[in-house]
């Protein structure tokens, strides 16, 4: 298995790249992931995340096979 | 009913259609709000050409849903119709509309009105702009209060 | 626009009429909020057949276009369409509509809803109700908040 | 000159009747006019009043040539 990681709108750009997986191994929570994916950066404060589509914060817990999306404000209506 | 629509769409009809399938002729709806979102050429001093909108499939879809279902927890409804563009938009087009349907015209405003904020703080879609001189994601949302 | 209407009219064709002849292919309005108030076929608890509504010519028109103006005053929109219907109404017919279109979505919430419940309180108008055993004058509105 | 009355709605039936022109001798303002119509009883708290389609309540004065309209609470919309 693994974490599928996804990125949306001006993030997706800034990312170069729409989705990537990560072995799941040293991942606890989102913001290990962040740091993997960003070279060891924090979670920028303005990025929202979400962990199997629901709303999750740098603190909250990551399985194997989960799904982790980071995104700018939302911007709909 | 939510929906997500790729290609323009006219908002009274869908709404008009909406009703007469599924609230018919029931004579216990005595309000309806409905509120539009219509794509300007015009955003923070800049003219607008186009836009296109992103969406999170799947996870928009579910918290569309959730907002409406919260939305009925707190106010007496009778159906709620709500669509929502995806992809390129041109101005003029509309880009969402929300109905509310009730006994009365309080729980009408409140309930279109809760949705419509919701929707626009908590729904994912991303906006970017075509302007005359290049592209730009919208970075947030105006205050609707 | 104000007008009222001695037969039954449709509120989202009447809407997108005024909006294509009026609003046109400006780009200029970002949010509408349109509200229909529609006849139910119960009224505090009974079956309701028919309903007569009875205005005072020349001072319902005053009165409907002074709540108009004094929203204007108060919110910032580009236009308001207002129908109001007088006469014999059957369940299911639209009795009102009114609409707002502005760049932004608080001032057509806030300048629709401040219409009606302006509407309701101060316009003379006075609605018979038919039962199935007689005729019944509609004594107060219901609360709009 | 006269003042013309009229009433609406439930107080229109009440009344039996739609208007009627009173003169105008003895009558400085809303409450004279409805003395003369209900035969001197004081105007009920709930009944509305508008002197030339303007609300209005019983101390507004009334002048000859005035339209001065009796009805209960609205209830469009």
């Amino acid at each position: 298995m693994s974490i599928k990681v996804r990125y949306f709108a001006s993030l997706r750009e800034k990312m170069g790249r729409v989705e990537e997986s990560l072995a799941p191994e040293g991942i606890d929570t989102v913001a290990d992931i962040w740091k993997v994916v960003d070279e060891g950066q924090p979670l920028p404060e303005h990025i929202l995340c979400a962990v199997n589509m629901e709303y999750a914060d740098p603190a909250t817990p990551v399985r194997d096979g989960d799904e982790v999306a980071f995104f700018p404000p939302v911007t709909g209506g | 009913m939510i929906e997500l629509r790729d290609a323009p769409f006219e908002p009274y009809a869908e709404l008009v259609r909406y009703q007469a399938q599924t609230l018919g002729q029931t004579g216990k709806y005595g309000a309806t709000c409905a509120f539009v979102g219509t794509m300007r050429d015009f955003n923070e001093g800049d003219a607008v050409r186009a836009m296109t909108l992103e969406h999170y499939a799947g996870m928009t879809e579910r918290h569309l849903e959730r907002i409406v279902t919260e939305a009925g927890r707190r106010w007496d409804f009778l159906d709620v119709l709500l669509i929502h563009r995806i992809g390129e938009i041109f101005p003029d087009q509309p880009i969402v509309l929300v109905a509310v349907w009730s006994s009365h015209r309080g729980a009408a405003f409140d309930a279109c009105r809760y949705v419509m904020e919701e929707l626009k703080h908590r729904a994912p879609f991303w906006k970017k702009e075509v302007l005359a001189n290049g592209e730009r994601w919208v970075e947030k949302n105006t205050q609707g209060y």
